[in-house]
């Protein structure tokens, strides 16, 4: 895998306003990278603020503060239109729910010609046709669904049609908003093997976002662990399932039930509590092994060295 | 919560003003003056009975000094009836109004709401079907020809009301019947959705897992949450009632504010007009505070909400 | 009632019975005494120097007594004022009172309580509309006193003694006995009045009463209630215990409240009298109210005579009278009301000497207007009709316009107003057409006919002419005590204004049609000031 | 359990096409086709399109449909009561231009000259009269009279719906009332249609402090009630059915713009939308291709029902002497005009009161059935 | 072990604009005393109508059970009257809804939620009956009883909330739980929580759970036996070891091959294509052929009927006849089936590799 940096995060927060004295902050302060042709997972319990971050790194959110690097430049520093319109076509996103992200008054090809029609990617009806038409058939449906309305299909055909609408512009990043959590089991394999598929034949870099972590494990090279709008751990995939080190992430990892019923049988589940940490002076992010990152203090680093040092 | 409470009265009189404002301008912009026989009078004359109007200052001056006088409840005194103050006319006028417009929305609402409930209950059936033909009636046939007919009807030919006149509560029977039409029709059209909601709802399918049974389901765990929606339409709801007591008021000689209004429109009567208008919305944004307070005690959900504010 | 432009249908110029007194020789009083009636809005206020419409007249004229009072057949009758006196030169009235009359609080009434009335009537302080209007020209020095040039003292009326009151007129009043029972020129207790400051008249207990009734409830638009005030001087001729009144505006609310028996007589609109039709209780009492298109002289087309007389003739006032009022009113053909004044000598009625002034004629009509619109040099015309306010002025106004449109060429626009407004449209001579009325203030052709002389107050159809002007002068001055030539000459200018000069389009005679109950007996009507007298009235419930 | 033993080449493997789980069955339908097809298995709502095609038709046509004008006047035929060729033959429709009332008196002949007077005595021929009851015992006497006026009068044509008091057709006056009802409704709904949808639109979609202070003028104009705004709007205006359409949406538009900023906060959060950002649209296609498509759903529902409230609230004006002037007719001044004669002449209300409640219940049960229709709870 | 329920042939249908939805067509299964039955299959496929109808709470209309017997203790619940059921429901048999958001009444506090069915059934006292709700509180894990009970439901978390209706369900010792997802609402951690506490009452009270769920984790997890439901039947039935480590029917398959493991390799997920089928109109033969890819001509035909892998192990599939093909599982399933051989081998417990 290439080591070429396609997307920094840095110090990214996002605080939302709710009222005249509370503010929300669903970010506070990320930082990570996010490597070309590469998955990164981003993982956390429900509100820990993952659809934020998503969401704020493709600009459908102001950052209240940081930055977000892409291709080397500031995404939130560009206000002309061309540059904004060059930086839509390159990252992209796919959203949660199958039934809220396709507009029920649109005809399947005009959801997903919608980029090609901002962008004026063709020159006539006819190639308009034909290249939605052709992304039809990259995501597993065929021509004559471009007639119909969404409601007409099922929620596994619904995001694929996303899908398509997403990579109709051709982007090299796309950010992945639990694109499976709301689809049936059997369904859901559908669209992993898809997406796997499109990234191995469109060198396709993905922000994979969910709570489901078997899933995540599977198709990600690389997992991050949020926790209240903070990163708290990050490692490659295998890596973090073998050596969890934060004990959030340890006790996620033991809650997530597995289709094995010899496993499960002997699951010891952890739990987490928040005040188990040491508070003697601020929490940062460090490597505690190569690559490893752990939200710790000094104190809790050597703890979490000594005992992951083997293997 | 206190603090909520505030605000909202602020906003309520910021309110007041700005109709207040609007309405008193309005006036200005209208033809007429209090005197009936202007040319018959000497100009000394004109000018003491101006006078005695306030309308001899300049129209900036004469709103300054309705503000003041609004401030201290003082709205002016009416035209046609000479010398009288407006607050006392409205104080005296807006008892019947109030009590007609009370009744028929107790009675209408209540009334509506079991009709609602037949029909929630019984969803699709027969007695859904009448109950909603009757709520469309009530909401379809406008409330002066109902009391013409009833008046005819029930009061001279059947007698078992009086047709006309103030008084005692039976006087009120008519009107009020006539009135609740409206509500009624609204609240059984509400009740019947809200509760068909409900009755749809996870918590419903709970409680008849417990073994509640139909009874308690509807009554205990529905009517409350399907109230919520009703609520907010009281607040309109009351208000139309109150003004839509005029033409009641006048086919039953009820001695109401809403005929007053009328009368005062017709005879130019400006102090009376600007006062119950300001009498009516005060009433409204009153009211609407009210519904707004009565929410939190039906939703437990919102009165918290605004307690850990 | 003085100035009754809005006395359109049964509704605001109160109620009228047919009654009349011949009847009540015929039953004795029994059962209980007490009357229930309707009246059709509030009371505006009970001080009779304020007071300026029918329903304040009506309850004053009810629970207070002035000089005389209006009786059977309108003829006047003494009431506080026991006899009076007229000077040679007729400027000087000089009355003598009754001493055994009281206010209800125990005073006496004297010649002071005329006096301080009278006097603050005019005084411009009091805000009193009618008191200038009533008095100025007619009591010495009264219009100086209401435009503030002379001090309320110089008012022409005295107290001599207690019981002696002195008028002094501006120059001689044939009418002036008849003035005296309107209710301006009722008397108040001094102190009464100024103890009650601003609240005077407005309740129950801040008016003080002399009259035959005395106001013991009022709530305020829903009815009040008048008792028997048995310290009135005559009351043994007083037979009613109590009258309530009640405010009732519908007149289908007002024959359904009668069909049940709540109240004992109910004003009917067109529609009902038909229904009622054969009812030996329905009767139609008419009254001097007069009925005219006024047209407004100062627009274009109006200013014409031929077009004046065009619009004229082409109503035709008997399905007027028949169809849309079908109450007993009468198609009105001249400015006098029929059976309003009679000749001093043959004592034949006015309007029978004059006859029909105008008469309806489609053609005729229409080639009057031809002519006049050849005349002014155009071929279409609109005009603008006030509308009235009434239970039927929709009808009227819609049956006018299409009578009017009958003209080649006249389109005629409705617009309603609001009664006040249509005053302020008229005294600003604002309008074109407009269906007014006037009800007489005293029982004299001057009513009437004065009306029209230059600069009227209540003209305001831009009508002037010197001819007429002189006629009423005449009248007024030189004839001001030769009946006869007076009479003659008010004839005269009657022609002059309907059939010369077409000034206004008379259009028919008011009358009241009413379900009285038959137990009801004694009730007086008059043709000005109070509309009923009920001091005589009685139940015979046999 | 199956007991037939299934034969054996039925047991080779089958290819399925991948594209053939991928197929749709149903035929394709767009939303709106989708909704209709829903209404029209909606009983109540279909009968009310229905009743008010008829009526919006009868509107049109209805006052060509004889030989008279809303307005010309006929005196002489002051109210005639309804005949219909055909049906009068029906006797409980009482449309056979008969009048009838039963006349009581004490004694028979007593009753019978209340009935010469009561219908008119150049009527006498031509009443029919048949004794009820004799009276006596203190009961008084009953007759039932008929007086066929078109043969009194000699009226040769048929007054559908009889006349007024000034001898107008009211089948003529009664459409045409329609007619102008109508139009004054859709006008007003129209005007409040536009000022709503653009104002909460504005409101929703840019948000924050546009929206906060749209939000707070339109919490101040709530506090004022309609009725007032608009009897005070009517009085500086010049009646006519321009000022009273004004009146009608000073306050109207409100309750359509706070549905639509509703709908509209709620759809700018919708992922739909979050993914035509993402791709770059500008405001105006999210606007044009987004939120006004998904809108136009509740924009109908809400005009179905504005449209009924407008007739009503006009009905109401001219019943309190605010409306239309004289000599126009709408529903409301012929109610106004029939209110009087209720008792005497039941005719003159009964059909325009018919018809505004007709409309009344037609919309509202339309306006339900749309809800229903486009409810998307309600689908599949 | 003793039979508590046994459901034989039910079938139940829902009458829709469209016409007659099918929703569950002929469901045979049985659950014993004590034991945990888990219900799995996808969206649509007739777990909860199959659960609802138990309990007879099917909205009727548009619903109706049409045929079948719901033999509960002996008794058919399918004939019972609306009262006689009022008397089971909250009793003997009680049920759990998946959204803890929605399954509480927002307006009544939660100590009278839970007192409703003690104060019915168990003919308690009002004080009688909070005492116990507290106490029900605390077993499930509900800190601060006492003066929770006064409040309202949304002054408690999700996972709170869900421990109140699980509260609510055991209020009066069921002999038969039914939870209709459950957990899928809530957080992993929060759903071990209650899964944990689920199991550990049905320790404590020996009552019988039937489980639905789609998501196999949690069915390896809490069952005994599964059932797989596809199109309103069930399509194969046995323990969870036979289920997880011996399916047979092509349907469980797909469902299994379509979970990665956390130690699988990282090769294709097993993905079943296409759709599930329309239950207005379903189609002839097996309702899964359309999806299957080792269809056979017969699929298309004929039903297949349930053929008995073992004693507690039963499949509807046309491949388990004696004329079917031998036909090799996808590769996951292999892996999952060497497992099975090689545990039964071995008989090791603990760590795996
Ligand atoms: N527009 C907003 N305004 C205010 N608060 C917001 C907004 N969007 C999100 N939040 C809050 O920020 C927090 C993080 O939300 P976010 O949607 O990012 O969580 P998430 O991790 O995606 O959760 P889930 O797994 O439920 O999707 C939540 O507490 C949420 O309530
Ligand atoms: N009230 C109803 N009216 C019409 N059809 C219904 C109704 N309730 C359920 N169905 C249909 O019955 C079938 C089975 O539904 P059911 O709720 O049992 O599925 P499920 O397996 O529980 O799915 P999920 O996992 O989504 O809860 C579905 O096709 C559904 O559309
Ligand atoms: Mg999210
Ligand atoms: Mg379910």
């Amino acid at each position: 895998m290439s080591k070429e940096k396609l997307v920094e995060i840095k110090n990214l927060k996002q605080h939302f306003k709710t009222g005249r004295h509370s503010v929300v902050k669903a970010v506070d302060g990320l930082t990570f990278d996010i490597y070309k042709g590469e998955t990164f997972g981003l993982v956390g319990e429900s509100g820990c603020g993952k659809s934020t971050t998503g969401r704020t790194i493709i600009r459908l959110y102001d950052a209240t503060d940081g930055e977000v690097i892409f291709g080397g430049e500031n995404v939130h520093n560009k206000k002309n239109k061309a540059d904004l319109k060059k930086f839509n076509r390159e990252m992209q996103m796919i959203f949660q729910d199958p039934y809220a992200s396709l507009n029920p008054r649109m005809k399947v090809e005009d959801i997903i010609a919608e980029g090609i029609d901002i962008h004026e990617l063709v020159n006539s009806p006819q190639e308009r046709k034909k290249r939605v038409h052709e992304l039809l058939e990259t995501v597993g449906l065929n021509k004559e669904h471009a007639n119909r309305y969404p409601h007409e299909f099922s929620g596994g055909q619904r995001q694929r049609i996303g899908i398509a609408r997403a990579l109709a512009v051709k982007p090299s990043f796309i950010i992945a908003d639990e694109p499976i959590s709301a689809l049936d089991v059997s369904i859901q394999a559908q669209v992993v093997n898809l997406m796997k598929q499109l990234q191995r034949e469109n060198d396709l870099t993905y922000l994979f976002i969910a709570h489901d972590l078997s899933m995540v494990k599977y198709i990600s090279d690389r997992i991050g662990v949020m926790y209240f709008g903070k990163l708290v751990e990050l490692a490659d995939a295998d890596e973090l399932y073998k050596h969890p080190m934060h004990p959030y992430t340890q006790s996620l990892l033991s809650a997530i039930p597995l289709p094995d019923p010899d496993y499960e049988r002997n699951r010891v589940r952890k739990g987490y509590d928040p005040n188990q940490h040491d508070t003697s002076e601020e929490p940062e992010f460090r490597e505690v092994r190569p690559n490893h990152w752990v939200l710790c203090t000094t104190k809790e680093m050597e703890h979490y060295k000594k005992e992951h040092a083997t293997v | 919560m206190a603090r909520y409470i505030f605000q909202r009265v602020l906003y309520m009189f910021l309110t007041l003003v700005l109709i207040a404002t609007f309405s008193f301008f309005l006036m200005k912009m209208l033809p007429g003056t209090p005197l009936t026989m202007e040319d018959k009078l000497s100009e000394t004359q004109k000018e003491i009975i101006l006078e005695k109007y306030g309308l001899d200052d300049p129209v900036p001056i004469q709103y300054l000094k309705y503000m003041a006088g609004l401030a201290q409840g003082d709205l002016g005194i009416s035209f046609q009836f000479d010398n009288r103050e407006v607050t006392d006319i409205i104080l005296s006028r807006i008892g019947p109004s109030m009590q007609l417009g009370a009744q028929a929305l107790l009675i209408g609402t209540a009334l509506g709401m079991l009709l609602g409930l037949i029909s929630a209950i019984y969803h699709n059936g027969f007695l859904d079907y009448s109950s909603t033909f009757v709520a469309v009636i009530g909401k379809s046939i406008p409330s002066f020809i109902f009391a013409g007919l009833l008046q005819y009807y029930v009061g001279l030919k059947l007698g078992w009301f009086p047709v006309a006149l103030w008084g005692t509560w039976e006087h009120t029977v008519l009107p009020t019947i006539a009135l609740a039409m409206f509500p009624i029709a609204i609240a059984a059209r509400f009740m019947r959705t809200e509760m068909l909601e409900v009755l749809g709802s996870d918590f419903i399918q709970t409680a008849r897992a417990k073994g509640v049974n139909k009874f308690g389901v509807v009554f205990k765990h529905g009517v409350r949450n399907a109230l919520i929606p009703l609520v907010t339409v009281m607040g309109p709801l009351a208000i139309s009632l109150m003004t839509g007591t005029l033409v009641i008021e006048k086919i039953f000689a009820v001695p109401g504010i809403g005929e007053q209004f009328v009368i005062s429109i017709t005879t130019n009567d400006f102090p009376i007009i600007m006062g119950t208008t300001l009498f009516f919305s005060f009433f409204f944004v009153f009211i609407i505070l009210v519904i707004d307070l009565l929410y939190g005690i039906i939703d437990p959900r919102i009165r918290l909400a605004e307690g850990e504010k | 009632s003085g100035g009754s432009d809005n006395a359109d249908g049964g509704d605001t110029g109160g109620e009228k019975s047919g009654e009349k007194s011949g009847e009540a020789a015929e039953g004795e009083p029994s059962g209980e005494q007490v009357l229930n009636i309707t009246d059709s809005a509030e009371i505006p206020t009970m001080d009779p120097s304020l007071a300026t419409d029918a329903v304040a007249f009506q309850w004053l004229g009810s629970t207070m007594d002035g000089l005389y009072r209006l009786g059977e057949d309108a003829e006047l009758e003494p009431a506080i004022a026991k006899e009076h006196k007229v000077s040679e030169d007729a400027l000087t009235w000089t009355f003598t009172l009754r001493e055994d009359a009281t206010w209800t609080n125990g005073d006496p009434v004297t010649a002071h309580d005329f006096v301080f009335a009278w006097q603050r009537a005019v005084n411009p302080e009091t805000g009193s509309e009618y008191g200038p209007y009533m008095m100025n020209g007619v009591i010495k020095n009264a219009e100086a006193i209401s435009s503030g040039e002379m001090p309320v003292e110089e008012l022409g009326v005295k107290a001599v003694d207690d019981y002696t009151l002195e008028v002094q007129l501006e120059k001689p009043i044939p009418y002036f006995l008849s003035l005296t029972a309107f209710g301006t020129f009722l008397p108040l207790n001094q102190e009464f009045v100024e103890a009650q400051g601003d609240k005077f008249g407005l309740e129950a207990n801040t008016i003080l009463s002399n009259g035959p009734f005395k106001m013991t409830e009022w709530k305020h638009e829903e009815g009040w209630t008048l008792v028997k005030n048995e310290d009135y001087w005559d009351a043994e001729k007083v037979n009613l215990e109590k009258i309530n009144v009640s405010v009732v505006k519908e007149t289908s609310t007002r024959v359904n409240l009668y069909d049940s028996g709540e109240i004992d007589a109910a004003a009917l609109s067109g529609e009902f009298v038909q229904q009622k039709a054969g009812s030996d209780e329905l009767k139609v009492e008419e009254e001097p109210v007069l009925f005219y298109l006024k047209m407004n002289q100062q627009h274009e087309v109006l200013g014409n005579v031929n077009a004046r007389k065009a619009i004229q003739m082409v109503i035709n006032r008997e399905d007027l009278v028949n169809v849309i009022l079908a109450n007993g009113s009468i198609p009105a053909v001249g400015d006098i009301p029929q059976n309003f004044v009679k000749h001093p000598e043959t004592g034949e009625d006015f309007r029978e000497i004059n006859g029909p002034l105008i008469e309806t004629n489609v053609e005729k009509a229409k080639e009057l207007w031809a002519k006049a619109l050849e005349e002014i040099g155009k071929d279409t015309v609109n005009l603008e009709l006030l509308g009235g306010d009434s239970e039927v002025a929709k009808e009227m106004d819609a049956y006018l316009k299409a009578q009017l449109e009958q003209l080649e060429g006249l389109t005629v626009t409705v617009k309603p107003v609001p009664f006040k407004e249509r005053l302020r449209l008229d005294t600003s001579m604002e309008y074109e057409l407009q269906n007014a009325g006037w009800g007489p203030d005293y029982i004299d052709p001057n009513t009437f006919l004065n009306l029209w002389v230059t600069d009227g107050g209540n003209n305001k159809t831009g009508y002037s002419s010197e001819e007429y002007d002189a006629l009423i002068e005449k009248a007024n001055n030189e004839y001001a005590t030769q009946p006869v030539k007076r009479f003659e000459t008010f004839l005269e200018a009657e022609k002059m204004l309907i059939q010369e000069d077409a000034v206004i389009a008379p259009l028919y005679q008011r009358a009241v049609a009413k379900l009285w109950k038959p137990y009801v007996k004694g009730v007086i009507t008059n043709p000005m000031g109070p509309d009923y007298t009920y001091k005589y009235a009685y139940i015979d419930k046999k | 359990m199956d007991n037939s033993k299934p034969s054996k080449d039925l047991f080779v493997p089958v290819d399925l096409k991948d594209s053939e789980s991928e197929r749709l069955t149903r035929p394709s339908l767009s939303f709106w086709q989708d909704s209709f097809n829903r209404l029209r298995k909606n009983f109540g709502a279909m009968a009310g399109i229905v009743v008010l095609l008829i009526l919006i038709l009868m509107a049109i046509f209805g006052p060509y449909m004889n030989k008279f004008d809303p307005y010309s006047q006929n005196l002489d035929h002051s109210f005639i009561p309804p005949k219909v060729p055909v049906l009068e033959n029906i006797g409980w429709l009482g449309l056979d231009g008969v009048e009838t009332a039963i006349i009581e008196g004490e004694t028979v002949e007593s009753a019978m000259t209340t009935v010469k007077l009561r219908m008119g005595p150049e009527n006498a021929e031509f009443v029919e009269t048949r004794v009820i009851s004799e009276g006596g015992n203190g009961e008084p006497a009953k007759i039932e009279a008929k007086l066929d006026i078109y043969k009194a009068k000699n009226i040769e044509t048929s007054y559908w719906f009889g006349t007024d008091s000034l001898g107008r057709d009211l089948w003529t006056r009664t459409w045409h009332g329609t007619r102008i009802s109508l139009y004054i409704a859709f006008l007003a709904a129209t005007i409040d249609m536009v000022i709503g949808v653009i104002y909460g639109g504005v409101s929703a979609y840019y948000g924050g402090r546009v929206d906060n202070y749209m939000q707070r003028v339109i919490e101040i104009l709530v506090g004022i009630p309609n009725l007032v705004v608009v009897i005070l709007m009517i009085l500086i205006m010049d009646p006519g059915i321009l000022s009273i359409t004004i009146a009608l949406t000073i306050t109207g538009w409100i309750s359509m713009a706070r549905i639509i900023r509703g709908q509209v906060l709620k759809l700018k959060n919708q992922e739909f939308v979050l993914a035509s950002q993402t791709l770059g649209a500008p405001d105006n296609r999210i606007l044009k291709k987004h939120l006004i498509p998904n809108v136009t759903g509740l924009i109908v529902i809400n005009t179905m029902f504005t449209i009924p409230s407008a007739i009503f609230f006009e009905a109401f004006l001219s019943f309190i002497g605010l409306g239309l002037p004289t000599p126009t007719a709408s529903l409301g001044t012929l109610i106004d005009d029939g209110f009087n004669s209720l008792q005497t002449n039941p005719h003159v209300l009964i059909y325009p009161a018919i018809i505004i409640s007709l409309i009344m219940v037609a919309f509202n049960v339309v306006a339900d059935g749309l809800r229903d229709a486009f409810d998307p709870k309600m689908r599949e | 072990m003793e039979k508590l329920l046994q459901v034989n042939n039910l079938k139940v249908s829902f009458d829709t604009y469209g016409g007659e939805v099918q929703a569950v067509r002929g469901v045979n299964f049985e659950v014993n005393k004590g034991e945990t039955l888990a219900i799995v299959g996808e969206s649509g496929s007739g777990k909860s109508v199959t659960t609802k109808a138990l309990m007879r709470l099917i909205p009727q209309p548009p619903g109706r059970i049409k045929e079948g017997e719901i033999l509960f203790e002996g008794k058919d619940l399918a004939k019972y009257s609306e009262k006689q059921m009022q008397k089971i429901r909250g009793k003997d048999i009680s049920m759990i809804f998946q959204d803890p958001m929605t399954s509480l009444n927002p307006t009544m506090k939660i100590g009278n939620q839970i007192m409703e069915g003690l104060v019915k059934h168990q003919k308690m006292s009002k004080s009688q009956a909070k005492k116990r709700a507290i106490e029900l509180m605390e077993l499930v894990g509900l800190p601060d009883a006492a003066n929770r009970v006064n409040q309202y439901p949304h002054q408690f978390s999700g996972g709170q909330r869900q421990r109140v209706v699980v509260a609510i369900a055991l209020a009066c010792n069921p002999k038969l739980l039914i939870a209709d997802e459950p957990t899928t609402a809530l957080d992993v951690t929060i759903q071990a929580q209650i899964l944990e506490l689920m199991k550990d009452i049905q320790k404590k009270t020996d009552s019988a759970i039937i489980f639905i769920t789609h998501d196999l984790g949690v069915v390896a997890n809490v069952a005994d036996r599964v059932a797989v439901m596809y199109a309103g039947k069930i399509v194969e039935i046995g323990t969870v070891d036979e289920i997880f480590y011996n399916p047979k029917h092509p349907y469980t398959w797909g469902l299994l091959g379509s979970m990665p493991s956390l130690d699988s390799a990282d090769d294709e997920l097993y993905a079943i294509p296409g759709t599930p089928p329309d239950l207005l109109n379903p189609p002839k033969g097996d309702a899964f052929a359309a999806r299957n890819e080792y269809a056979m001509k017969i699929d298309m035909e004929q039903e297949p009927p349930m053929f008995k892998v073992s004693d507690t192990h039963y499949a509807a599939t046309w491949l388990l006849h004696e004329n079917a093909p031998d036909i090799a599982p996808p590769p996951a399933i292999q892996r999952r089936m060497e497992k099975m051989s090689r545990d039964v081998q071995y008989q090791t417990k603990g760590d795996r590799p």
